[in-house]
């Protein structure tokens, strides 16, 4: 073996004679002898095939930087999916703190070597907790539909009851995973999905349906406020009556972007409530800003259930002052292997950063301000658009900030005029045509406080014209 | 700094970000507060009121108490890499930040063609025919792979029968803990003195109930199973799905294939091999891929080209159905992408060897400082790209262990080192890995700190056992964590409770 | 961190940056090295060779080491402000960084806007008609006045006659330093008693040899003087331009008009007043205005708005010629355009009241402490946006002057004040200025740390003249500084003299 | 007065009733009390005129992006210009390190509490001495045009003479700084400009004429090397021989990337030496990334002369321990007002720490990669363009990065030429038929290691095409 004739910037060890002098100076005459515990016969034979080396950063540069610009973005495109992902707008500090490498890196230290991210990470935890008015808030799991595959196994665990209650209009990418979360029903400890119908008036759960399916063996009932299609569940408290008396937990799924304006889950009955953590300064990332919370009451019984990272603000020896930790470690995975509560691994902690810096720039009355923006703006964009000729919004009075858009009586397809937008610079709301919630050729718009007037107007009229 | 908690900053009516209120129209149009009555919040969220300046200042502050990639770093089983702030820098370009996952494909032509190619990369690297990067994290794909095991089975009608997991004690936790989540009964085989456990206790534990066995090699002790093909055909005999979890590829990466040697899926951890930044905990990605029998019971949506276009492939019938929302970590994906990119073939083989040489060069130095031992100490071949040490000598003769040596570590601005997994089959645990990235003078300077604090260890206990001294905080006390009247999860939960015990404390 | 220079790190072949060899098909056609042979370098440079990680970690530990922004810092005549990073990141853009000032100006359209609407702002703070941003800084800036001022003498044929420049003792030394570099004759004014010249002395210093004169008001004591309308219209009965420094814009933002006091010029300095950072020292603007007289005497180009585009007019016959290569700081004009656009002229001047106010906050507060006192006691009246005060009486009591006082500060998190500019009029000054980004709970803060310290210095002055204690590193030793056989400003001459002593003393 | 009814974000003391609570403290009714100085009638009479406040930073920045947007980028497009400003690769970590709040950042503090920005700049010095072999190296000054300004006042100074000698092929750009730091003639202490005659075979300059102009009364020499057209000034040494045996200084402008492959000017009897810092890590940021260098050797007598920030290294008081400082900080204008040195102020010292991870990034391997790589693309370009129909290169083996295409027998200016190349996505050289110099229809192209072999093609490519 010969080493490289030129350093790789990224190893040092590969700067000329460095490797030959460790070999030299643990005895070893080459490589071979150094991999000495693998059998010959296990080194792979098929040669590597990989594009070639782009070692010097311009080179690498350009080749990612030309091939994203292939890409078209929502900023110079007016859009309005949102879905699980949303268009806010995120502060730069956000960005500033997030970026900066001490958080950005691979390092996980101790207590007191990572203290800063450890408060970080607390304050997250603390400024969601009053949003929700709850007093527990775990680290970020992966997604919103991952916390509420937990959290249902939370109440599963709790309960010793084996069925879930869902709302038929879910999202069916989170009522996917969910699924796979609960299902299938062959398995050990698999959990029952049962659907509740809509008030086909509102779009609300049905309660009379909700009652009919409350009975002794179910766990938890789990509905959105906001719900998928926008739908705010201004029965909430009533659903959580219904469950508690049912014995069931009532675990609730909220935006937390509405909380300055909406009331807290913890105001209503909830036990345990999950959520995106995208909204609060995660750009969308082309999906890859999700992440999921967790909540619930301080009680030990639901305290136990978590599956993974609480950080909990504890005393350190010096009098007076505050660290933090881990509290309840032994209780997940990495404490109990197969025997801790699910699993946990690496997740999203970052954006909880990201949360924490933007819930601070905010404060109250900026939850407030950018609630009122958001529903308001998207109330009126659904009023524009309800008065395009062929197209209708269903239940246009109850929703937040995604409403659905029916365009039945234009015979056109949502895919067709999406295409037509496209074409105009515009992405309209996700299709809706293929998910089997019998809405017809809908599309979910939404609506943010990135949307001005002025976009709206703008939207509406170029629908008008692609439809003529 | 000594720094307050955001919550006791501020004051009244302090703002650090505005909103414009609804345009005349759009007040006009809907009212001033269209937010149902019933759903209207009354109360005022306790949140900070501060500027945006001191929100800044405040979580500088935090970034700077926070050793993170500032010292040096030989996490074992992490493999600390250069997270290269080009490919950083690119994906918090508009064209990935700003990109919806729901746009239409046209749109999105940059980003399915990075996917696409470094799904050949790794296919490449593992002999596999298919990944999927929706998993956010390792132990998600592993948890992928039971969910994939799961329609695998099902879709053979034997998903009653085949029930089992079977792995070694010494596999990353989340193995057994994503199988057993996802209604796996977890056999877990111990190990022999070799290091690994025996083929025959493998044997023993496979049965026709088997659904799969989850496997590391080599381990977090340095040692390779050398009977790996004979394990993986054991497996086969009765039918059982193999998965090879690639957390250690470091020590062999361009060296072995997954499929070569018979596996039927891996997964790789982009942010840890493949050089993305891990965060202090995600977003990370857990690439799964599996072999084209496997293939159809992934989840959806898979990149694919089509003639010169990318497109998603959401058609996949027998997919296991969804591990997570929208197709994973993007960004991320794209830092592995150039990861992969910069360091090509010859690099990544490079960097392998590096990373094993580096590693004996480390034991060959740590051997000779008294009061530590090697794990497996019958294992005389050399280790591969890490090896876990004992401190059991140590902590017998002066009482300071593992987690003394890792505080006081920190005040040599080396980061603390991580232990071991539980269980921990080694007494008073730790774990290095020199990788690709440090020098040799790095290496050398956290031999020199170790030597150093075992030495203050054995003359001055006190020093070590009260570390650290000279970080932000000085030791935690754990004892809240694990007291419901003293743990706090957030500041509304600690004044609570400080509150309590102010009032009990006065009764 | 205590980290070595970056020319002590590394190894022989280290990379940090590697370049591709050029494309077989370029080597063919031009050779192997197309380098003269006469002008081919034969050593090789003297440079670190380390990693890109190196790099990047090196560096990062010096950004730590440095307190800028990350305490409390309320540094007079500086203005210590907010810089957004919404802009930052805006100018980062490759709409602004990936842009050469030479592209055709239809491919400048976002820019020159940008440029034309701040040209706006200015305007309307100042009453001048037009301005330009090519000077660097706002020494920069007064040299154009100088220049400029060339310029309309020798249109006019006078400027052989007009030789001087007359100003303040108090005023900013680049006034005087750049009307020399520019060869006028610089007459300063001595100060009276109430702050100020005296409208008699500049009356017996003007004359038909007087081509302008340069004033700041407020000056840096917070002193306003209250002739200045006087002052400008003397200058004028000798025929002189009259040029406004307004350096201490923050007290009389949105309150003044320059033109309306009589000024034919002003200078305002963006990365103060405006917002843009300093960063330690520049990249800066001096953003020169002037009237609509004045104008064709400016440096070219000027932004000018024909119909609905925006172009660059280069056509000035009569301009002074470049101060500076192409248009100035760009990106700085944009923060500063981005501050305006962000404060809004109800911003403006609400900052101008909060910066007056808070100086006079803080005013009442130290007027508490003993041991210091105000500048011109005589002035009575309150104090504009900032105020110097002397530590005069607790030198003497002490031996603990302001030097001293500013080091120990930053072992506090307190960025070290400002003293004052030559000449020091007033013994053992410093300058306190709160602007209006600092909160009252941060002056409060700083107050007490100053009371705490002046305790300090009575109590125990050696604490104090021997701070600081928490910086990365002790007190700099000066003697080198002066002393060419031990200065050193490149590292070779370090090693030099360094064994150059070492020889000597061995010898 | 009353005070604002929503605080402002960058405003701490804008939030309600902070302003009345200290006028409160100092006893002060009102605002008006506060002003007392001022006189009524000193107040604007005319309102001011400002846009709309955009107080919402969601509002600011899509103003900002909105705008910018009108921009069109040499990322883009595939750009040829230089003189002055040069698209060269800048290294990710760079920006990283200048975007560090800590350095982009007002505060300016003491030698101790700016510690790492003081060490950065030393190191700046450090390694830009390395390339020159030269002692000593200030922080740069606003420009390079600026630091040619400084260099001839210092050399004046030091010789007690009033003239220089300037190549007549100079940028006019820079000779019109040159100009205001040195003229006009009826100024104290002006000093004369001659402008010495190109080599017509070469374009370096022509010795003979150079000869006849050096007499007593000239201070100094300047030329640049590589000069403004791209021309390698082969004869350095002679020219400095030339003139220090008439008692005048050699001031040399260099390009410093191009010292990996090119000879250190401190090598061929340069004095003071200039130079751009924008090709060390700067981006072109439309002419805001510019500063200049000067540099010299390590002697009192040019160490007395300098206009700004010199920083040394020092001694503290803990033996063993380096810290910095500014050497010679009273003969500046800071330090003695009108008798100082020229003057100086702020200026670009952020770009000094740009280079200074720069150049620690390239080393000395980095720096001949990237100069051999830019001179023979540069080499090979203007070898493609003049295989063009009617494009001829001027002294096309004697330059560096930049080149003069003439198009003269093309029978089209270059304006005409530049349109058509950029409605096809490439922004052409510099157009140099207005300077004066005799050229004709010519413009200035630059070549760097930004382009690869495959964008000359498509360059010379495309010129054929416009030009058929």
């Amino acid at each position: 073996m010969t080493g490289p004739t030129r350093a790789h910037p990224w190893m040092a060890n590969s700067a000329p004679g460095m490797l030959e002098a460790m070999l030299a100076e643990i005895g070893a005459a080459n490589l071979a002898e150094v991999l000495e515990q693998i059998p010959q016969d296990h080194f792979r034979k098929t040669p590597l095939n990989l594009p070639p080396q782009l070692a010097s950063e311009m080179e690498l540069k350009r080749d990612l930087l030309g091939k994203l610009r292939k890409n078209a973005t929502c900023e110079e495109n007016l859009s309005f999916l949102g879905a699980g992902v949303w268009q806010h707008h995120v502060p730069a500090i956000v960005d500033e703190i997030v970026g900066r490498t001490e958080f950005a890196t691979n390092v996980w230290g101790s207590y007191q070597s990572d203290h800063g991210r450890n408060q970080a990470w607390f304050e997250f935890s603390s400024q969601l907790g009053a949003l929700l008015n709850l007093d527990v808030v775990q680290l970020p799991v992966y997604s919103w539909g991952c916390a509420i595959g937990h959290a249902i196994r939370m109440a599963a665990r709790k309960t010793g009851r084996n069925k879930v209650l869902l709302a038929r209009l879910s999202d069916p990418e989170r009522l996917s995973v969910i699924r796979t979360y609960c299902q299938p029903q062959e398995m050990d400890g698999a959990i029952e999905i049962v659907l509740v119908e809509p008030d086909a008036a509102t779009g609300r759960l049905d309660l009379a349906d909700l009652r009919g399916k409350l009975g002794p063996d179910v766990a938890a009932v789990y509905f959105e406020n906001p719900a998928y299609l926008g739908t705010i569940e201004t029965e909430a408290a009533q659903i959580a009556r219904l469950t508690r008396a049912a014995g069931a937990e009532t675990i609730v799924g909220v935006d937390p972007i509405s909380l300055g304006v909406m009331t807290a889950p913890g105001d209503y009955g909830a036990d345990i409530v999950t959520g995106p953590v995208q909204p609060l300064g995660v750009h969308m990332n082309c999906g890859g800003g999700v992440g999921g919370f967790i909540a619930s009451r301080d009680e030990p019984e639901y305290v136990h259930q978590y599956n993974g990272f609480l950080v909990s603000v504890a005393e350190t020896v010096q009098p007076g002052q505050l660290g933090f930790g881990l509290a309840c470690p032994h209780q997940n995975s990495y404490g109990q292997r197969e025997h801790g509560n699910d699993w946990t691994g690496n997740s999203t902690y970052l954006w909880a950063i990201a949360g924490a810096v933007y819930m601070s720039l905010l404060g109250p009355d900026g939850f407030a301000e950018v609630g009122r923006l958001i529903i308001s703006r998207a109330r009126y964009a659904a009023k524009l658009l309800a008065e395009v000729p062929g197209v209708r919004v269903h239940w246009p009075d109850t929703t937040f900030k995604e409403f659905v858009v029916n365009f039945d009586e234009t015979g056109l397809s949502v895919a067709e005029i999406n295409d037509r937008l496209r074409a105009r610079g515009i992405f309209g709301g996700k299709d809706l045509s293929g998910e089997g919630l019998g809405l017809g050729q809908s599309a979910l718009w939404c609506v943010t406080e990135v949307h001005s007037a002025a976009d709206l107007r703008r939207a509406a009229q170029t629908l008008s014209e692609v439809l003529k | 700094w000594d720094e307050p908690v955001v919550m006791e900053l501020g004051r009244p009516g302090g703002r650090g970000q505005l909103f414009p209120a609804p345009e005349a129209e759009i007040a006009e149009a809907v009212g001033d507060n269209p937010v149902p009555e019933a759903m209207r919040r009354k109360d005022r969220p306790v949140l900070p009121e501060i500027t945006e300046f001191e929100a800044q200042r405040h979580y500088l502050h935090l970034s700077q108490m926070t050793l993170g990639m500032m010292g040096v770093s030989l996490f074992g089983t992490c493999t600390m890499k250069y997270n290269s702030k080009t490919s950083e820098f690119a994906t918090w370009r508009p064209q990935i930040a700003e990109v919806h996952p729901y746009q239409h494909p046209d749109t999105l032509q940059g980003v399915l063609e990075i996917m696409h190619d470094f799904d050949g990369i790794l296919q490449s690297l593992s002999g596999m025919d298919q990944f999927v990067f929706q998993p956010g994290g390792g132990a998600d794909a592993a948890y992928t792979m039971t969910a994939v095991a799961r329609a695998y089975w099902a879709d053979r009608g034997q998903l009653g029968q085949r029930t089992e997991m079977v792995t070694s004690i010494q596999a990353h936790p989340c193995n057994p803990a994503t199988a057993a989540a996802a209604g796996f009964t977890v056999i877990n085989l111990p190990l022999e003195e070799n290091g690994y456990p025996s083929l025959e206790a493998l044997k023993a534990a496979l049965s026709e109930r088997t659904a799969l066995i989850m496997l590391n090699n080599p381990d977090d002790m340095g040692i390779y199973n050398p009977e790996i093909r004979e394990w993986v055909q054991a497996a086969k005999d009765v039918g059982a799905l193999c998965f090879y979890d690639h957390a250690n590829f470091n020590g062999v990466m361009g060296k072995l294939s997954a499929r070569e040697l018979g596996f039927d899926a891996c997964m790789f951890m982009l942010h840890k091999t493949f050089g993305a930044p891990k965060a202090g905990g995600g977003p990370a990605v857990g690439a799964f891929g599996c072999s084209a029998e496997l293939a159809p019971y992934m989840p959806a949506p898979v990149v694919a080209k089509q003639g010169d276009r990318y497109v998603l492939d959401e058609d996949r019938p027998k997919s296991c159905g969804k591990i997570r929302e929208f197709w994973g970590n993007v960004p991320q994906v794209v830092k592995a992408y150039a990861w992969a990119r910069a360091m090509g073939a010859e690099g990544i083989q490079l960097a392998s060897d590096i990373s094993v040489v580096a590693n004996n060069y480390m034991d060959h130095r740590l051997a000779k400082l008294p009061g530590i031992e090697r794990s497996n100490p019958d294992v005389t071949k050399r280790r591969m790209e890490m090896t876990r040490w004992s401190l059991a000598p140590l902590h017998e003769e002066t009482g300071i262990g593992t987690v003394e040596i890792a505080n006081r570590m920190a005040d040599y601005g080396i980061d603390p080192w991580w232990m071991s997994h539980e269980p921990w089959i080694v007494p008073q645990p730790f774990t290095p890995e020199a990788g690709e990235l440090w020098s040799k003078e790095d290496i050398d300077l956290w031999i020199d700190v170790l030597a150093k604090i075992m030495q203050e260890a054995r003359e001055n206990p006190e020093l070590v056992r009260t570390a650290p001294h000279n970080q932000p905080i000085a030791q935690v006390k754990g004892d809240a964590f694990e007291n419901p009247s003293k743990w706090a999860m957030t500041w509304r939960a600690y004044l609570r409770k400080r509150d309590q015990a102010a009032a009990q404390g006065a009764a």
